[in-house]
């Protein structure tokens, strides 16, 4: 395999999905098991061809330097004065995310192994084509190629949810579709904006995302009145589609109501991947590409995001339904996210990007839980379930895992990440303000962290209604001539007929489908320098300009305002001596 | 004659086509009996032709005649077939209603139906009406009195 | 928009009077009793006023009406049009449309097409008008229909065809103000000053002298293939409404059958 | 040599842990082992290491030299320049490393821990070796040992943040360990947000430091290139009292690792859910609610002495809370029935006693702290081993009202519980009495400033017997207190107000709270609270094992065979058939005793901890041994600590005091209790109103579930609504802007020919007005 060169490696990628899902349709006629196997098997090459691609870019030392590796370019449409390409690459930017997708895919199609039963070849089709269109965002370097994949995942998982889903699918679907949509034309419009400034002022009509930032960076959009707040609009453009996609509160209704709806291999990749992308486009166009705007916009996103920590907690604190409750729970945690990625200091950037990672992670366990939970019990609803503990230990010991890991207990991948964001905001807000924005920022920054509290609250509750306690649900759930063919269906392992079947623990595509997720949250949690090295010099090439930006508009210079220094005594800084005893003595700050 | 010798007068000619067709236009759009839109679609026509003799006149040659001439024709057949259809429509309706078709709308629009109409305080006069050929005609002396209306 | 001075608000005004009374007189449900009297009534002395306006306009645009004839032909045409518009009664209607035939054919005598001028009356009133009548009888219903007395949008029709009406006249107008030098019809002064006779027969006599002859020469020279399609058209249009008329019968009788 | 033994002693923990998850299963009856052997050789390696930190101890506590031992395992995340220093120097990295360290704190508590764990794992053995659950057990107590281990160990605040979740992460499955009963799942989640609410401190205290201090590791890190950073806690820090931040700055820090500590510590006002974690299996109790995990907070404090010290109000606040906490907690344990609780609040009390002394903010008040911590993890456990072995016997019941006069019945577990009483309550030559006296000491100190400022004069021993009223006198004359000389070695003091005021920008907020006043009103509080301790702990030990013999029902042939904490409430065995494991249901199996002393392996355990109970004390109060060891930790090293120290003294009216203190305590409990029957009527009954009150626990419950929890329900619920309401309507409502739209334009489309050909000519109308605008305008 290593005979590829890395763009070949990558090109394969993103097109074995594409050749599995048309396999796995043709096996329609084998029967649904053929199908999954099929599926799997999809899934698994691709993982492991993003395993040979990750590994190999790690060792290109171009991923530190925040280059791209595996760069391919194949002409799309390049007559007439267009330049549409279909180039390919990724970098530290996208590194982690794309090899999440691939990994969240295996799990999707191993948590849909026995909960999908009808239209089979259909549904592990489109999975296929989701996930094809999820490593596309994450490896396309061209605006037109980013958006049309960016876009088109939007398509299977539209009738994942419509054909798949729950009692209320039709509407979910309409709504996730029409509300996204609408969000993602008018970034699209931004985007061409950018693209067309580019052209009139180099002169080249490139679609190409990196000549853009330079040319955009040389050539900044004007973001005054004589320039009629060009890039104010084209930063409000793009916001409409991310901050839909992410969703930052107050545009984040649609999100509940999908994941509800959705089956739980939507759920997954919704949860997983699909929400990143917004994050992953302010990351991709919007700081880099228009940083004045957003250094005006960030104290605003700041703010959304941390109000988005407490609101979503506190929803989420209410919910009966567990599936709505991890939903809003994401919505909590993409607050996090945000907010880090807007403090626009190093380590809180660096922070959020690992989060994207760690929340993809957590989520994504939590929903495919539940979504086994669903499949014994057939409930959802946290009144009607209890004791499960009893039932199901190992399943009962993997949510608690996710739980922790999702509440940020440290040791696991939830803490590197949040820890790092509430860091780079106290920082930010200490000493990165004008003295008359402080107060705000602080008070945000501990309500972020209040949230760690809340969020402890919701889970643990959940977590002790559900599975702890005396068995009530799981006692009568057996009883339903409803669920009499899943039952049957468990049945041909169970001993004594249903009784045990709906309560049986993990079986092995359950473990598949959560082993690897619990593997890399705790490898995360352990060693997350590992996963910020390579991610490190992309992300702080891509905000960079806007926190200078940023400091510039606090009229704060390059040397920290004097206010900091109140912050600062010298006890901060290095002391060049051999021996500490013979430390000359130092200024108290009140000297200065 | 002593029209030609005034230009002036194809203005005037022109200004009349006008608004008989304008005339015609108008009531083809608001006037619902079918009849009527017809009459009025033949005021339209003749607000044409008049304008095209002018124009003829205007430039001096017999092009708007040969047209007007034409529109004569297309008139003649148009009429006849076009009362075929109203005869149609009055034996499937039994009006001559033209917002009897109502079916090009979308499903949940209502049916427009005309509102409870005010007596009129004239009498409506009574005519004479034809039978089809082979029918004996249905006896009212209702109608008797009335005829010398007419 | 560059017309003799005065005429613009003249010719607007007569025009807006003329969508006004069109809109007073069509039958309408709201107005009932007295009101739907007094509106007729206003409606009518409004016509009349867009008549007179109209003809002043004209008078300004370029002398129109020194021709009493025309005027008065003019005047019965339109009148007679705008009554068959308004008259509830469409057998009423169909009689006022024979007065605006008979004033279209006084028009096209005056202007000149004699044989235009009898066809009308001919075709017209003597076959499609009689025509109408029979099925008129054929068709009426008792009394005076419901669909009779009220009408369909009449507000914005009147308004569209007042617009419509004022784009024509200015437009007519602005035509008397510069004619075209290619084709103009010289006036006898013209004539006489300029000894050099035009190349195609400029003389209005000339042109009046056995018009006939030379529209029939026209048909049936320039538009020979045109004739014949007419004739074959009207042939069609027989056929068709035969062809029709049976089928329609054809189809009662299944429905009576059915019924 | 010294690095291995210290990785060691986590990591064999943790592979105990792991081995008992992954092998427990297949390890079938002697599941056990992995726990036992790690914890052991944990044990063992501490002890080594408690041999091999001693360092330059012997030399005198104020000039002992910081002994420091640091092990870098590997670099948990590197974010480059991530802080511009205020001076514009070079951006400072964020560097967070886990390291270990090794210190004479760290190598005392390593020892408790791992010793204790080791005896409680042991004790375990007898107690849970029929549930069917053991596994998971033994696996939660091995993983707690590892975490404590490295919360004592780890030598950055990162990793202090890191293994203080961890901890509370594994007390909240101990708590919930049998998670059927309700109440345990719900004692669980309480303790676990409660501690979190410490931790929200703990956070934002991490986030300061790090902004102010640059750095979050203890220890001097030398950068690449040769230039020093500083260790929040490293020698070169320390060296100078004014490198410490104080002042407003210092005391939020301070402030917020107080609230950390409260709650872990169970201090007032986040003490409310260390008695409903009782919950747990007894075994859990001991070790993880008496003797080790709660005792971090004071860990935490000690580790950072210096900081407290640059901010007196802050160590005021921390006195005050401390003393507050010991009086309440001993007042509501005067009333409760039930013995397991009465442990509680008496563990709270003295946890309580230890904050006293930290407050103190002198060397004194530190090493007392530590001191204490040691003796009350020893009879503390041992206290809670013996509840429960008597619960073991009683089938689970533990309301002391229910059962009484065990005294024949349960020799060993009546000697060693006895023991435990005694030490607690003070009474010498046992253990707590030495502790207890050094707080008493350390507070005094600071109320009597005089009073102890001969020591520092005359060094011998021997110059402290002259009474105290003298030397107050003496020094009156010799220096007024009120002008404060900015060197170390002044009057002790002064060398306290020096260094209150050292390092510290402006003065804290909170220090008008720092004066003798203050020290004296805890003082007396203190000394009533050491006879509150006696009474309640005699009043129990009274009423278990005193009277004539009554037994519960529970504690004959059925219930008496395991499970023992499920408790009536419990229905416990119904709950097992869920298992499948049917194992035990044949009543009694093995054990059919109808009430019994509990079998040596739960003994054994108890008898080893009497005999710490009663040494403990005595060993390391001799020459002041452990004091002298700790001194030379280097946060108490630091210049601005060192420099309160006072000598050795022994206060013989202190210790009388305390004693005579105790000694009322039992008395009253003896007329109250002494031979009665358990559930007659009590003493407390005179208490009148407060009786309620105190059974009540002063209405904490209730008033912190009105003040905090419902507001939060209620705007959750608010929230909810809004959400739903307000902005998925307004989402609605935009998706119905199109709809009217075409409300209006459908009117055109109604199925009325006339009006479709109206709209046509409308449009070409439009059109034709256009063309004529731009044709003549």
């Amino acid at each position: 395999m290593n005979g590829f060169s890395t763009a070949t490696l990558l090109i394969l990628t993103v097109v074995a999905p594409l050749v599995g899902a048309v396999v796995a349709w043709g096996m329609a006629s084998r029967g649904p098991h053929a199908v999954r196997q099929s599926a799997l098997v999809t899934a698994l090459v691709t993982l492991g061809l993003v395993a040979i691609l990750v590994l190999r870019g790690l060792a290109d030392p171009a991923l530190r330097s925040g280059g791209a590796f595996a760069v391919s370019t194949v002409p799309w449409f390049t007559d007439g004065p267009f330049d549409v390409r279909l180039s390919l690459g990724l970098d530290g930017l996208s590194l982690w995310m794309f090899a999440l997708s691939a990994l969240l895919t295996v799990t999707a199609v191993l948590v849909s192994w026995n909960s999908v039963r009808e239209h089979v070849a259909a549904f592990y089709a489109l999975l296929l084509l989701l996930e094809a269109a999820m490593l596309g965002v994450f490896a396309a370097r061209d605006v037109i190629l980013f958006y049309v994949c960016f876009e088109f995942t939007l398509v299977p998982l539209f009738f994942l949810i419509g054909i798949w889903g729950h009692e209320e699918r039709r509407r979910a679907a309409v709504t996730f579709f029409l509300y996204t949509l609408a969000g993602s034309v008018l970034s699209f419009v931004g985007l061409l904006a950018i693209v067309v400034w580019n052209a009139s002022h180099t002169g080249q009509l490139t679609f190409d995302i990196a000549a853009l930032t330079a040319g955009v960076r040389a050539h900044p959009l004007p973001m005054d009145g004589t320039g009629g707040w060009l890039q104010w609009l084209v930063f409000l453009a793009l916001l409409a589609g991310f901050a839909i996609k992410v969703p930052i509160i107050p545009f984040h209704t649609w999100l509940p109501l999908a994941h509800v709806e959705a089956p739980t291999g939507g759920s997954v990749d919704l949860a997983g991947v699909l929400l990143k992308l917004g994050i992953y486009g302010f990351l991709r166009f919007s700081l880099p590409m228009l940083p004045e705007a957003s250094a005006v916009a960030a104290p605003w996103l700041f703010a959304l995001g941390a109000v988005g920590i407490v609101y979503g907690a506190l929803v989420a604190l209410v919910q009966t339904d567990l599936k709505r409750l991890v939903a809003y729970s994401s919505v909590s945690h993409m607050g996090y996210i945000v907010m880090g990625l807007f403090a626009l200091e190093p380590a809180a950037v660096e922070g959020a990007n690992l989060q994207l990672v760690n929340h993809g992670l957590s989520a994504a366990g939590l929903f495919a839980l539940v979504g086994m939970i669903y499949e014994r019990f057939h409930t959802r609803s946290i009144p009607n379930l209890g004791g499960l503990a009893a039932r199901a230990p190992w399943l009962t010991t993997m949510f608690v895992l996710f739980t922790f890991a999702s509440i940020g207990l440290p040791g696991l991948n939830g803490f590197a990440g949040e820890f790092l964001i509430l860091a780079g905001s106290f920082q930010r807000a200490w000493q990165g303000v004008a003295a008359e924005w402080r107060p705000a920022y602080l008070l945000l920054a501990a309500g972020a962290v209040a949230g760690l509290v809340l969020g402890a609250w919701y889970m643990l509750w959940a977590v002790e209604r559900v599975f702890f306690g005396a068995e009530r649900r799981a006692a009568d759930s057996h009883g339903h001539g409803a669920t009499g063919a899943l039952h049957a269906a468990h049945g041909g392992r169970s001993h004594d007929g249903v009784f045990t079947a709906p309560a049986a623990d993990l079986e092995w595509h359950e473990w598949g489908a959560i082993a690897p997720l619990a593997v890399f949250a705790l490898w995360i949690g352990l060693f997350p320098g590992a996963f910020l090295g390579p991610a490190s010099a992309a992300v702080r090439g891509v905000t960079g300009a806007a926190g200078e930006r940023f400091a510039e508009r606090m009229h704060l210079g390059a040397p920290a305002p004097p206010h900091a220094a109140r912050a600062h005594p010298r006890a901060a800084e290095p002391v060049a001596m051999s021996d500490p005893r013979t430390a000359p003595p130092a200024p108290t700050p009140g000297q200065r | 004659m002593l029209a030609a010798a005034f230009p002036s007068l194809i203005h005037g000619a022109l200004v009349v086509g006008a608004v008989l067709f304008v005339l015609g236009l108008v009531g083809i759009l608001t006037r619902r009996n079918l009849i009527v839109m017809f009459l009025s679609a033949e005021l339209m026509l003749q607000g044409i032709s008049v304008s095209l003799v002018a124009w003829s006149r205007y430039h001096g040659d017999f092009g708007g005649h040969a047209l007007v001439v034409f529109v004569l024709t297309v008139a003649a057949c148009e009429a006849a077939v076009a009362l075929v259809f109203v005869l149609q429509a009055f034996a499937r309706t039994g009006r001559l209603d033209s917002a009897a078709w109502q079916s090009l709308r979308d499903t949940e629009v209502p049916r427009r139906i005309d509102r409870e109409l005010p007596a009129t305080d004239t009498v409506a006069p009574v005519w004479p009406r034809l039978t089809p050929s082979g029918v004996e005609p249905a006896h009212d002396d209702s109608a008797e009195p009335s005829r010398e209306h007419v | 928009m560059t017309l003799p001075d005065g005429a613009t608000p003249l010719l607007l005004g007569s025009v807006a009077a003329f969508a006004a009374s069109l809109w007073l007189l069509l039958p309408s449900v709201q107005r009932a009793g007295w009101l739907e009297r007094w509106s007729s009534r206003l409606g009518a002395a409004l016509g009349v006023a867009a008549l007179a306006g109209l003809a002043l306009a004209g008078r300004r645009l370029g002398g129109l009406g020194e021709e009493a004839v025309f005027q008065i032909v003019a005047a019965v045409a339109l009148v007679g049009g705008a009554a068959t518009v308004v008259t509830r009664s469409p057998v009423y209607a169909a009689i006022w449309f024979a007065l605006a035939l008979a004033g279209v054919a006084g028009l096209l005598l005056v202007l000149g097409a004699q044989f235009l001028g009898v066809a009308t009356i001919v075709v017209y009133a003597g076959a499609i008008l009689v025509m109408f009548l029979f099925v008129l009888m054929l068709a009426q219903p008792t009394g005076l229909a419901p669909y009779d007395r009220v009408s369909n949008e009449p507000l914005l029709s009147a308004v569209a065809g007042g617009v419509l009406l004022a784009l024509l006249t200015v437009s007519i107008g602005r035509l008397s103000a510069e004619p075209p030098a290619c084709c103009q019809v010289p006036s006898r002064a013209d004539a006489v000053a300029a000894a050099a006779v035009p190349a195609r027969p400029a003389d209005p006599a000339a042109l009046d002298a056995d018009a006939v002859a030379r529209l029939g020469a026209e048909l049936f020279g320039r538009h020979l293939v045109a004739v014949e399609a007419a004739g074959v058209l009207l042939l069609v249009a027989l056929v068709g409404a035969i062809a029709v008329v049976s089928r329609g019968e054809a189809a009662e009788s299944a429905e009576r059958g059915a019924a | 040599m010294r690095s291995l033994l210290l990785v060691l002693v986590p990591l064999l923990p943790l592979l105990a842990g792991l081995v008992t998850v992954f092998a427990g299963r297949r390890l079938g009856p002697r599941v056990h082992l992995p726990a036992a052997v790690g914890i052991g050789a944990a044990a063992i390696a501490a002890l080594f290491l408690l041999f091999t930190a001693g360092g330059a101890a012997g030399t005198g506590h104020d000039t002992a030299a910081p002994v420091e031992h640091t092990v870098d395992l590997w670099r948990w995340a590197t974010i480059d320049g991530a802080l511009t220093p205020a001076d514009g120097s070079a951006p400072r990295p964020l560097s967070l490393g886990v390291t270990l360290r090794l210190d004479p704190l760290t190598a005392t508590l390593l020892v408790v821990i791992t010793s204790i764990g080791l005896l409680v794992a042991v004790y375990s053995i007898g107690y849970m070796h029929d549930d069917p659950d053991q596994p998971r057990f033994f696996a939660l107590v091995s993983m707690f040992v590892f975490s404590m281990a490295m919360l004592v160990a780890s030598s950055s605040f990162l990793l202090v943040y890191v293994f203080w979740e961890a901890v509370g992460a594994c007390s909240y499955l101990l708590i919930g360990f049998w998670y059927r009963r309700p109440e345990a799942a719900r004692a669980a989640k309480k303790a676990f947000l409660v501690n979190r609410v410490g931790d929200f401190g703990l956070a934002i205290a991490v986030f300061l430091l790090w902004l102010t201090y640059g750095t979050l590791d203890f220890h001097d890190t030398r950068l690449a290139d040769g230039t020093l950073v500083p260790g929040i806690l490293g020698a070169a820090r320390l060296a100078d009292p004014t490198a410490i931040v104080g002042g407003a700055i210092g005391t939020a820090i301070c402030l917020l690792l107080l609230l950390a500590a409260c709650g872990k510590s169970a201090q007032v006002p986040l003490h409310v859910w260390l008695p409903d974690a009782m919950e747990g299996p007894t075994p859990a109790s001991a070790l993880i609610h008496a003797a080790t995990m709660v005792t971090a907070g004071v860990y935490l404090v000690t580790r950072c002495a210096p900081l407290f010290v640059a901010a007196p109000g802050a160590l005021a606040v921390v006195a005050l809370v401390g003393a507050t906490t010991a009086l309440v907690a001993g007042l509501i344990g005067t009333v409760q029935t039930d013995l397991k609780r009465v442990l509680a609040y008496s563990t709270i009390s003295q946890l309580g006693y230890m904050f006293a002394a930290l407050g103190t903010g002198t060397l004194g008040g530190f090493t007392a702290g530590i001191f204490h911590l040691v003796t009350h993890a020893c009879f503390k456990a041992l206290l809670f081993l013996g509840a429960g072995s008597v619960m073991h016997a009683m089938g689970g019941v533990i309301d002391m009202r229910r059962f009484g006069g065990l005294w024949t019945v349960m020799p060993v577990t009546r000697a060693t519980f006895l023991v435990g009483a005694l030490a607690l309550a003070g009474v010498p030559p046992f253990a707590g009495f030495f502790s207890k006296d050094e707080i008493l000491a350390a507070l005094h100190s600071r109320g009597w400033p005089d009073a102890h400022a001969s020591g520092h004069h005359d060094e011998s021993p021997a110059a402290a017997t002259p009474p105290a009223v003298r030397v107050a006198t003496w020094d009156r004359r010799a220096a007024p207190p009120t002008i404060p000389v900015a060197s170390g070695s002044a009057a002790s003091h002064r060398a306290v107000a020096v260094s209150a005021s050292g390092g510290a920008a402006a003065a804290g907020p909170l220090d008008w709270l720092a004066g003798p006043r203050l020290y004296r009103t805890l003082f007396w509080m203190s000394l009533f609270t050491a006879g509150l301790t006696a009474f309640y702990t005699f009043r129990a030990v009274f009423m278990t094992f005193t009277g004539p013999l009554r037994l519960p029902p529970e504690a004959h042939g059925h219930g008496a065979h395991g499970h023992d904490d499920h408790g009536p409430s419990h229905g416990g065995h119904g709950g097992h058939a869920g298992h499948g494991a049917a194992g035990h249901e044949p009543a009694g199996g093995h054990r059919t005793a109808v009430s019994h002393e509990s079998p040596p392996v739960m003994t054994r355990p108890l008898v080893i901890l009497a005999v710490a109970s009663f040494l403990a004390g005595v060993v390391l109060f001799i020459g002041h041994g452990l004091a002298r060891f700790l001194a030379a930790t280097p946060s108490l090293a630091a210049a601005n600590v060192a420099a309160t120290a006072v000598p050795p003294v022994f206060h013989w009216d202190l210790a009388i005091q305390g004693t005579l203190a105790a000694a009322i305590g039992i008395a009253l409990a003896a007329i109250g209790h002494y031979g009665r029957r358990s559930d007659g009527p009590s003493v407390e009954r005179f208490l009148g109103p407060l009786q309620t009150l105190f059974a009540r626990r002063f209405y904490f419950d209730e008033v912190e579930h009105a003040a905090v929890v419902r507001p939060l329900e209620w705007l959750a619920a608010v929230a909810a609504t809004v959400d739903r309401v307000v902005i998925d309507g307004l989402v609605r409502s935009v998706a119905h802007v199109p709809v009217a739209l075409g409300g209006v334009v459908r009117r055109f489309q109604g199925g009325v020919l006339q009006r479709y050909s109206l709209a046509g000519v409308v449009g070409v109308l439009g059109m034709l007005v256009a063309l004529a605008w731009n044709l003549w305008l």
